[in-house]
């Protein structure tokens, strides 16, 4: 471990849903720069997990440091603006508006506060250009002057991480970034999440192994809301107790 | 974009609306003086509620009670011996602004079904509130003794000077309302209604904004009731009853919520619907509930969507 | 009797996710749905049971269409349903789980009952009285496999039935598994399990990205190491 | 206080509580298990009102009159459903207030033109024209005593109906997991036509019993639907027990304090204040309460969930 203070240092944190314990006290460092996977079985918790890192979900105890501060107790729009980006298991966009619209209201959010009534926002361009600018950089340019809800999946999962990087983050969440993609899809997704990396702090939550293996410096592996494993790839691969609680194989010993 | 159809038929609707005048002296029938410059009071409170139902889906079901607070605060000061306008007409957008407000803040921490009650609760107390205060007419109400005084500049008794007066503030409210829907502040409110989650995720802490478009709505609801009691010269509690938020709610998605002119359009429709319908039959809402379902049924987008060449819902 | 599909495809929205599926779970047998999460097994049954829109393909129960019907016909043609999440009423008690849909359309000889269920999960028969939404992953498992079973179904569907469940409450749902296939009962099975697939499943498809990439018995399943590997990520 | 007084009030409260009752029943289960919000449901009391006035005035049988007014009622809303509301269901709840409010235009339109718009009265039945010892000294009408039975047997029926039958247990559980159910064989669709049904003919029941108690004229379902409304969202909507306890309470509160909020603010801030500031904080009461309940309990006092 650094002596440096991780970017985010999550300890002891406890969600229950009547008598399910979703997270069952789970402590994890991330540091800056890196990309820490989380995978883990269906209904482990790891979606109550970004819940609660993103500021969605109260919980019922345990603490949440971001850059050398405890935002526990923060409200989801607090913690965007200290710059904790998230992006959604399910696809989460402004469907009416065209893909610009969406980017720029993300830069909107970081650009002051929003009590203007008399300039018309999507010709401004404090916010135009650059959300033009991280729509070319997500591979969505071309795409700009169309209305959100009419781009085909994969598109509409790239807008979802163009909106978090408008947002400058300084940490990246994001929930299944591939799920439901055709094979081109997701490996173009692969290939924008592989540039963000390193440049930015990325938390990854994802079932698609081959995405884990590509991507991840770390993985954190979750059964029953809590971290059974952390470590590099090579270490988690080689875990047996891993492999038959995840992926649920009598190994032989 | 708007398509040409809306542009044309928006400009034809605003011609024919300040010609009314010209054809009621014409033909000698004030009546037409009358009816469409109460249409045109009920479009501007439409518009205002669409402000916050359609653009900002918060689906108020209470708000004729801001109506009625502006009536109440042309009635009173009147009934008192206040009859100038520019303390009158202020005074009704600042009391419901303040009240809508006040509503807002309460309200805004539910969503769904408990909003749509809440909202309904607050304008319920607010009737009963004015049913019961004898000082102030009970549930009879009480007459206006004279409209709001404008020194002399303008004279509300005259029906014509009244009628471009009501004309000249709903023309104003559609640009002033255009210009907020595009700016910062719309965009704000519309995203939030597309996708709550994802604005608190981006950062905005959407509820100031909500409550804001609350009170605002609220406060140009007020200027409607402060038209209202003039034009009837007449005050009620019923402005504040639930049918009637009823029927301000049935304007605004007959003619197109989320949109500025759609309520407009729906005012017009609904109000003359009633009025051709009932000189033809005393039962003419035997047409007209079925014609309602009939529009949710098979115009999902209200009256201003069947326009052609729609493409965006838009200002 | 035999379900069929063919050619089925099927979208949510904008997104297909089935390009067309052909397969079929002959009478009497076990086949299983492979593959990894994602790659169309869930949206396959739900396609099956009228859940999600077909939009080419059919299906056929029996020699008898089920395509684009309501999903309460389908059940009524004897398909009997444990969906991914078992999805039990939470508001209701285990026994009325099990007493609300309970049907023998088909006029079984010797219907499911209450006290069969039991008999078959003894751990059910001790919560009879608590609601669904207080049981434990693994008795909720048992509870949605009984409540299909009271309809008295010829085809048992079993989407990710011990996901997430101890090794321990596992083994207990394969042996219930079984039971059910030596009286007879066909069943299509969604798992990631492939060591103990392979033991009860007669038949298995390994899916990837809505088609269908390999199909083979068990025995060919176990000596193919690359397909495992390929697409199970085992 | 006079105590008789007191008593007297109670019982009348609890006969509103149970008028309130009948109509939230039905309204809770449709707003409930199929999502939709049903502002007509107060046209189907006053048409269950009509219906049983014009049985009356026609056959001279009390029971005729409420055998006629109920099936008619039942089918009424039978068939509203499968016209119009049905396909209302999926859509949101703006779509459903403007084609409800529709309905209540067309029904309160309907009556008037069959029966005319002068209210109606009709007399209570003579074999319960007198009145009954309830306590020693304490005289109540046997109409209204009548009243508060059949009230509290209708819902100890529907509590059986609801917690002891297939038809409640289906009912349950359509309300959590619609799909589920229809994918185990049911046909939900007719099973919500056949609850609308049944909903329709309680709010007829309520409208039939008030017939002689209040006037029978056209919107009169308007007045007594918004507390209705207020009744359920109290009560948890979906649920039929919180629609009992909600009634009771809303009944309580808006007739208590219609009678004593009056004297006792009198006591407080003098009689000429109390006038004025009684009956306005009496009839504003129950929304106060309804606005406080949603906004410490959003979900009422009886979530539908836990049964």
């Amino acid at each position: 471990m650094p002596t440096a203070e991780p970017l985010l240092a999550v300890r002891g944190l406890i969600k229950r849903f009547g008598g399910l314990v979703a997270t069952d006290g789970i402590d994890l460092d991330v540091a800056e720069g890196e990309t820490l996977a989380v995978i883990g079985p269906n209904g482990a918790g790891k979606t109550t997990l970004i819940g609660q890192l993103s500021g969605d979900l109260p919980p019922d105890a345990g603490s949440i440091r971001f850059a050398g501060v405890d935002v526990t107790a923060l409200p989801a729009p607090a913690r965007s603006q200290r710059g904790l980006a998230r992006s959604f298991q399910i696809t989460s966009i402004f469907r009416e508006f065209t893909a610009l619209d969406n980017v720029a209201l993300a830069v909107q959010a970081h650009a002051g506060h929003s009590f203007r009534f008399w300039t018309p926002a999507f010709t401004e361009r404090a916010l135009r250009e650059p959300a033009r600018a991280t729509l070319e950089r997500v591979g969505l340019g071309a795409r700009a002057d169309v209305v959100a809800g009419t781009l085909a999946h994969g598109e509409q999962r790239q807008l979802e991480i163009a909106m978090a990087l408008a947002t400058r983050p300084r940490l990246l969440l994001l929930d299944e970034p591939v799920a439901g993609m055709g094979a081109d899809e997701s490996q173009r997704m692969v290939r924008l999440l592989r540039e963000l990396r390193g440049r930015h702090t990325i938390v990854l939550v994802e079932h698609d192994m081959d995405v884990v293996w590509a991507l991840a410096d770390r993985i954190a592996v979750m059964v029953y809301g809590r971290v059974i494993a952390c470590g590099t790839p090579e270490a988690i691969r080689a875990n047996a107790e891993v492999r038959r609680a995840y992926l649920g194989e009598e190994v032989p010993a | 974009m708007r398509s040409r159809a809306r542009v044309l038929t928006l400009l034809a609707g605003l011609l024919a609306l300040g010609l009314v005048p010209l054809v009621a002296a014409l033909t000698q029938q004030p009546f037409y003086l009358d009816l469409f410059r109460r249409i045109m009071i009920f479009a501007i409170a439409a518009v205002s509620l669409d402000l916050i139902l359609g653009f900002g889906g918060m689906v108020s079901f209470g708000h004729a009670a801001y109506l009625g607070i502006g009536a109440y605060a042309v009635a009173i000061p009147a009934f008192y011996g206040i009859h100038s306008g520019l303390v009158q007409w202020p005074l009704a957008m600042v009391l419901s602004g303040l009240a809508a407000l006040a509503i807002g803040a309460v309200s805004l921490r539910t969503s769904g079904v408990s909003f749509i009650m809440i909202t309904l609760a607050f304008a319920q107390m607010l009737y009963y509130l004015g049913i019961s205060i004898n000082a102030w007419g009970a549930d009879d109400g009480m007459r206006l003794a004279r409209r709001s005084q404008f020194g002399g500049v303008l004279d509300l008794t005259n029906g014509y000077v009244f009628y471009y007066v009501v004309f000249g503030l709903l023309l104003t409210l559609l640009w002033l309302g255009n210009r907020l829907v595009h700016a910062r502040f719309g965009v704000v409110i519309r995203a939030a209604r597309s996708n709550e989650p994802r604005m608190r995720a981006i950062g905005f802490s959407t509820f100031r904004y909500k409550l804001a478009a609350f009170g605002i709505a609220g406060a140009i609801g007020g200027l409607a009731g402060a038209l209202l009691t003039n034009q009837t010269e007449y005050l009620t509690p019923s402005y504040m009853h639930w049918t009637r938020s009823g029927e301000i709610m049935v304007m605004v998605i007959l003619g197109g919520i989320g949109t500025l002119y759609g309520p407009v359009l729906g005012a017009v429709a609904f109000l003359l619907l009633e009025d051709v319908l009932s000189a033809w039959t005393v039962h003419w809402q035997v047409v007209l509930g079925p014609l309602l379902v009939l529009v949710v049924l098979y115009a999902r987008r209200g009256l201003w969507g069947l326009l052609p060449e729609a493409r965006r819902a838009d200002g | 009797m035999t379900l069929r599909l063919e050619a089925v495809e099927a979208a949510y929205g904008l997104s297909q996710v089935l390009f067309g599926i052909t397969l079929e779970v002959p009478a009497g047998r076990v086949v299983t749905l492979l593959g990894r999460n994602g790659m169309g097994k869930t949206t396959t049954v739900r396609a099956v049971m009228g859940l999600v829109p077909i939009q080419a393909g059919r299906v056929h129960f029996g020699g008898r269409p089920l395509h684009g019907l309501p999903s309460y016909i389908v059940a009524r043609a004897g398909l009997g349903l444990v969906p991914e999440g078992r999805q039990v009423f939470p508001n209701l008690t285990v026994r009325e789980n099990l007493v609300a849909t309970a049907a023998n359309r088909r006029g079984a000889a010797e219907p499911w009952t209450v006290e069969r269920v039991f008999e078959l999960f003894p751990h059910l028969a001790a919560r009879a009285r608590s609601l669904g939404g207080t049981l434990s992953g693994g008795e909720q498992q048992m509870l949605a496999i009984g409540r299909a079973l009271m309809t008295n179904p010829a085809l048992l569907i079993l989407d990710e039935a011990t996901e997430g469940l101890a090794p321990l409450v596992r083994s207990e749902i394969w042996a219930c598994l079984e039971r059910l296939k030596q009286s007879g009962l066909s069943i299509l099975l969604i798992d990631k399990h492939v060591g103990a697939v392979t033991r009860l499943g007669d038949h298995h498809y390994v899916l990837e990205k809505g088609r269908v990439v390999w199909d083979g018995t068990s025995a060919e399943l176990r000596t193919r190491v690359d397909v495992q590997h390929r697409y199970l990520g085992v | 206080m006079n105590w008789l007084l007191v008593v007297e009030q109670c019982l009348n409260g609890l006969q509103f509580g149970v008028m309130l009752f009948l109509m939230a029943a039905g309204l809770t289960l449709v707003f409930g298990i199929m999502n939709l919000v049903n502002l007509a449901h107060g046209s189907l009391y006053m048409v269950g009102a009509y219906l049983a006035t014009a049985a009356v005035t026609r056959t001279g049988s009390f029971l005729a009159a409420v055998v006629f007014a109920l099936l008619g009622t039942l089918a009424i809303g039978m068939l509203m459903e499968v016209l119009a509301l049905r396909t209302l269901y999926e859509r949101d709840h703006l779509d459903q207030v403007l084609a409800t409010f529709g309905l209540i235009l067309f029904f309160n339109e309907a009556v008037a033109i069959v029966w005319g718009r002068a209210a109606l009265f009709t007399a209570v039945p003579s074999a319960l024209s007198g009145h009954i010892q309830v306590l020693p000294g304490i005289r109540y009408p046997a109409y209204r005593a009548v009243i508060i039975v059949v009230g509290l047997l209708v819902a100890l029926l529907l509590y059986v109906v609801v917690t002891r039958t297939r038809l409640g247990m289906l009912i349950r559980a359509g309300a959590s997991n619609r799909t589920m159910v229809g994918a185990l064989g049911v046909n939900i669709r007719l099973l919500y036509t056949v609850v609308f049904g049944f909903g329709a003919a309680l709010a007829a029941l309520g409208g039939l019993m008030a017939g002689p108690i209040y006037t029978v004229l056209p919107g009169m379902g308007e007045e007594i639907l918004i507390q209705v409304f207020v009744v359920i969202v109290i009560g948890g909507i979906g649920s039929i027990r919180g629609a009992l306890a909600g009634a009771v309470v809303v009944g309580m509160v808006d007739t208590l304090g219609r009678a004593f909020l009056r004297p006792m603010l009198s006591t407080v801030i003098g009689p000429s204040a109390a006038d004025n500031a009684g009956p306005a904080l009496a009839s504003m009461l129950i929304y106060i309460l309804m606005a406080a309940v949603l906004y410490f309990r959003p979900q009422g006092l009886f979530p539908a969930l836990r049964g």
